[in-house]
């Protein structure tokens, strides 16, 4: 059992809040991603989690245990920094070992677990190097190696991409979602990255502000996002959100229209809309439109599509796939 | 053509400055190995067959207790400076990584130790070693001077811990390592520039040191070497072959503590342990 | 007429070589993208066009005229920089009058400029504001308006939008290319992320390694890359590349395949795979595959993608799409 | 709580700190207010309605060419200070941003300055300004001093033009900004803090010297203040009284002088101009 219970939690300098009334379990085994724009409390909570900072008032339990009187070390985590945070004059063997040298594990048994890991990893011939000889994506995978070794019930990851180029990204987030398979350990992993947060996340918590504004499976939060700043922050090209007669049409302050789910058809039924800009992506273009009746839009067409005759075509969408938001901006169910 | 000019010029320099930073050291050690007459018919002259002569050397060996001085110049400064790293290193760390109540007036204090000189309390300290029973002994001027090193090396030290990164110290809470464990495995090992630095600073004016040796402890028994070779001016004074002699050797065992030291400075950053 | 004409350029220090052989023109009017990871010489390439930097050998042109004897006031450029490079103890309105007061401009005609260009950037009211006073798409506008009000023959970018986060990035790229529309002016661009290549480029350019590696636009290069290196480096997630006895059927040592160019159907034709993971992105997903025929493969698939029943399916692709690569990884036509 | 108990220990510390610095110059300019009586009864009191005196200050101003000194140091100072920025601004943009032939060499012969100490070359110094019928002229102190000051001077405004981002430089030059209006316009106001730092660096020795005003200008015409103190002294011997107000009345223009640059410094640093 290693299941993550938070209730209630606020973290409070002086007069400003860092995080608010939060509260979040996470079940055991499960992947759960903290994800939002920057400033918005996700590694703090992830710090308050690992007990390297105090709540100011909440609860924490951790694998069923009242945690908030434990060291970091008794807690059963084991985190992975931004940073990597490796100890600079050691080497990576040393650097994986260090730790246990502390939680009387015998000498063989640290030398078996260090290099099993290390065989997992690939980099079993890395081990003898320090932090300074070795590549981003290298250290990125010692620090990971460093957290397995301790084998945690919890595994935090804080932004444990951000420092790689956007190739060596996309496969170590591959990585890391096998890992999660493999170990079976319970994760929670924090990111500015949408795109990180909806492949890794079984569940997804999008914050704001040091409070939690939805929590959800990825697809869940991208197709029924519970306010305009869920639905704004996940997608890319960024959702068209339309008011006025249109959205009143519908009953709704506002609606929000994915870019996939309009469709351009060149006369007939739908809204007129003149083409503005074409983004030619390769695998795709993202037409930006402008219309009379909705506003500015952009949509998502196949790569071949090119403006015929004077640009001016007709916007469809089914009813259906319209998102429908109050004055508030909170979701309309 | 660049590269080779520029190198030169850098040699020229560092020659330049080393000629004027070792002349008068050199110039003592020269003399010393000359009699009366040849120092004074010409001081600057190397030591030929005429001139050379050990006679100093004799003196200072058999006229005192040379060897004594030497060892309490040592100890006092050993003492002091393991000390002064030990304590230094702790308390740096300690105003670094930890907020607890008083760690503002911790160090305000011991910066005002930096601004203002000990010596304004030399009547104090005189008045406290004497309650104490401590006058004449060599852990009275193992004391004074672990207070007059300890505002500069920890002021020193907090430079550079300011620089290690505080992931690392989470990093190993995480890990299970204890609190101590952190400062003794990860935080000294990547500060160890800075402790030879703060050594050097310390011990200089440590081994040079008159006043206190003089105040505290002026007895025979623990005379330093400094107090020693003056006094040792007093009896033989125009006999300058035994003075310079005698300086010459006290210049010995700090350029080998120096050289040990400045070693260990420039293996640290060149491993760039903190880059 | 503001062509621009590169030579068999080179740039090298002491023994090694930024820039290699590099020739290129850039036509009145054009808007070229230089791409290429980071060290590729790209940043080099545009400082020496802007005279900031000295070719060791080749031939330079703008406008026609020789300009490799011309100072960088004088080659009709102006240049915006990554860190945006603004005067900070001037206030915007100071920044973007400065260089002005050099080139013999009266004070109403610097007035009536300065206040033209702020006027169409939407800074206006920011023009009494110092650059520390101003956040950093504010800081990115000015300094784009301070190259405006020089009215030169050719903008150059240096990665301008690297320092803007995600959301801001989207928005000034398109401003960007609504400029390069109302001005019509040469321009070129230093980036290193593909979609701003892609979506901004008329010609884009991509090099490595101080050479260039393609000109062409961007669906030229994206559809006909000229060597596994273009293949790669553009297209998101990256392209599949098979080599082996597949390759072999197709006259060539290895062949790529985009990953929107995949189809999946339960059974029947096409090679046997499995699917190993899926990253959902909400629009689309992401599907691997491993295939003992083609080895492991990335998919697009709608985002309603799910695997049934054991997850044993089958690939098809398209003949025609299929892009053919030599041993040294050229491609073959 | 603790933001007051910061700020109290912060005032405390300050506090006990500019009474330390202080505390000599206001013994000086109490006593030059009392008689001469007043000043031997007891040095550390106030002046009384019976000690209360301003004879001193009565017999320089009767007795002395005090406003001549005045000038004359002032000139030297203020001439010195101008050039002294000026030209270290200059060398130091050109040795930052440009690189040339001999960069290295001229910038370690500067280095060079540093470390030498000018008085080092007294004798052909006086050589030098007797062949230049220079003797006794403000205009040689003036030279000296720019020596003096211009190599250090160089190395601070060196530190700091290296945090000037070189795209800025890179940016006027594409604007069309002329070299020298780059160095004028963008350069020097952006390291403004620098300059009063270097200013207060060269000013303070420069008004305090008393070795090259006393070896190159000692004549009646071009005594600076600090030797027409000291001449002063030779002549009242025991009128302490006279020399106590002379000392007063020197410290009040390089007092005005540190407040005008240091109010300058710390404007620089809170707009903060380079960050």
């Amino acid at each position: 059992m290693a299941d993550v219970d938070i209730k209630g939690l606020a973290k409070r300098f002086g007069e400003t809040a860092a995080l608010e009334d939060v509260s979040l379990s996470v079940a055991d085994g499960e992947f759960c991603v903290l994800v939002g724009p920057s400033g918005c409390g996700k590694t703090t909570l992830l710090r308050i989690i690992a007990g390297l900072e105090t709540e100011t008032e909440g609860s924490l339990s951790i694998g069923g245990a009242d945690a908030q009187a434990l060291a970091p070390a008794r807690r059963g985590i084991a985190m992975v920094f931004q940073s990597y945070a490796l100890y600079p004059h050691m080497t990576a063997y040393r650097n994986m070992s260090f730790g246990l040298k502390f939680q009387k594990v015998s000498r063989p048994d640290i030398d078996e677990r260090v290099r099993s890991v290390a065989e997992m990893l690939g980099i079993s011939d890395l081990l003898h190097r320090k932090p300074a000889e070795l590549s981003g994506g290298q250290r990125q995978r010692v620090a990971i190696g460093r957290a397995i070794v301790r084998n945690p019930k919890v595994f935090l990851f804080d932004e444990p991409l951000s420092n790689l180029d956007a190739a060596l990204r996309a496969t170590t987030r591959l990585e890391i979602a096998r890992l999660h398979k493999a170990l079976g350990a319970t994760m929670i992993y924090v990111t500015h990255d949408q795109a990180e947060a909806m492949t890794l996340a079984d569940k997804m918590v999008v914050m704001k502000d040091g409070r939690i504004e939805q929590i959800g499976t990825p697809l869940e939060v991208y197709r029924k996002p519970a306010n305009l700043f869920v639905a704004g922050f996940l997608g890319h090209p960024k959702i068209n959100i339309v008011t006025g007669a249109i959205a009143a049409e519908y009953g709704a302050a506002s609606i929000g229209l994915r870019p996939e789910h309009l469709t351009l058809s060149p006369s007939g039924k739908g809204y007129a809309a003149r083409v503005v800009h074409v983004e030619p992506l390769g695998s795709e273009a993202h037409v930006h439109l402008r219309s009379d009746a909705l506003g500015p839009l952009i949509l998502r067409a196949p790569s071949d599509f090119s403006v015929s005759g004077d640009g001016d075509l007709h916007v469809t969408f089914e009813r259906t796939r319209v998102l429908l938001f109050d004055e508030n901006g909170n979701a309309i169910n | 053509m660049t590269t080779r000019m520029r190198l030169w010029a850098v040699h020229v320099m560092l020659l330049v400055y080393a000629v004027l930073a070792l002349a008068p050291v050199l110039l003592i050690a020269m003399n010393s190995f000359k009699s009366r007459k040849g120092i004074f018919r010409d001081p600057l002259a190397l030591p030929t067959g005429e001139t050379f002569s050990t006679v100093g050397y004799e003196r200072v060996f058999a006229n005192s207790d040379l060897w004594l001085w030497f060892a309490n110049s040592l100890v006092v400064t050993v003492v002091t400076l393991a000390a002064v790293v030990v304590f230094g290193t702790m308390a740096a760390w300690a105003l670094a990584a930890y907020r607890f109540r008083g760690r503002l007036v911790v160090g305000l204090f011991l910066a005002l130790g930096i601004m203002v000189p000990i010596r304004l309390g030399t009547v104090a300290i005189l008045d406290l070693m004497t309650s104490l029973g401590l006058t004449n002994t060599l852990a009275a001027l193992i004391l004074v001077y672990i207070a007059q090193g300890l505002p500069v090396a920890v002021f020193i030290f907090s430079e550079f811990m300011a620089q290690v990164p505080r992931d690392l110290a989470d990093a190993a809470r995480c890990d299970g390592v204890p609190e101590f464990r952190i400062y003794a495995h990860i935080v000294l090992p990547l500060i160890r520039p800075a402790i030879a630095t703060v050594a050097i600073f310390v011990m200089v004016p440590i081994w040079n040191d008159l006043w206190f040796p003089l105040i505290l402890a002026p007895g025979e028994g623990t005379r330093t070497i400094t107090l020693g070779v003056q006094q040792f001016i007093g009896q033989y004074v125009t006999d300058w072959s035994a003075v310079l002699a005698a300086l010459t050797l006290a210049v010995v065992p700090i350029l080998v503590l120096y050289l040990a030291l400045s070693r260990m400075m420039v293996r640290g950053l060149t491993e760039g342990a903190l880059r």
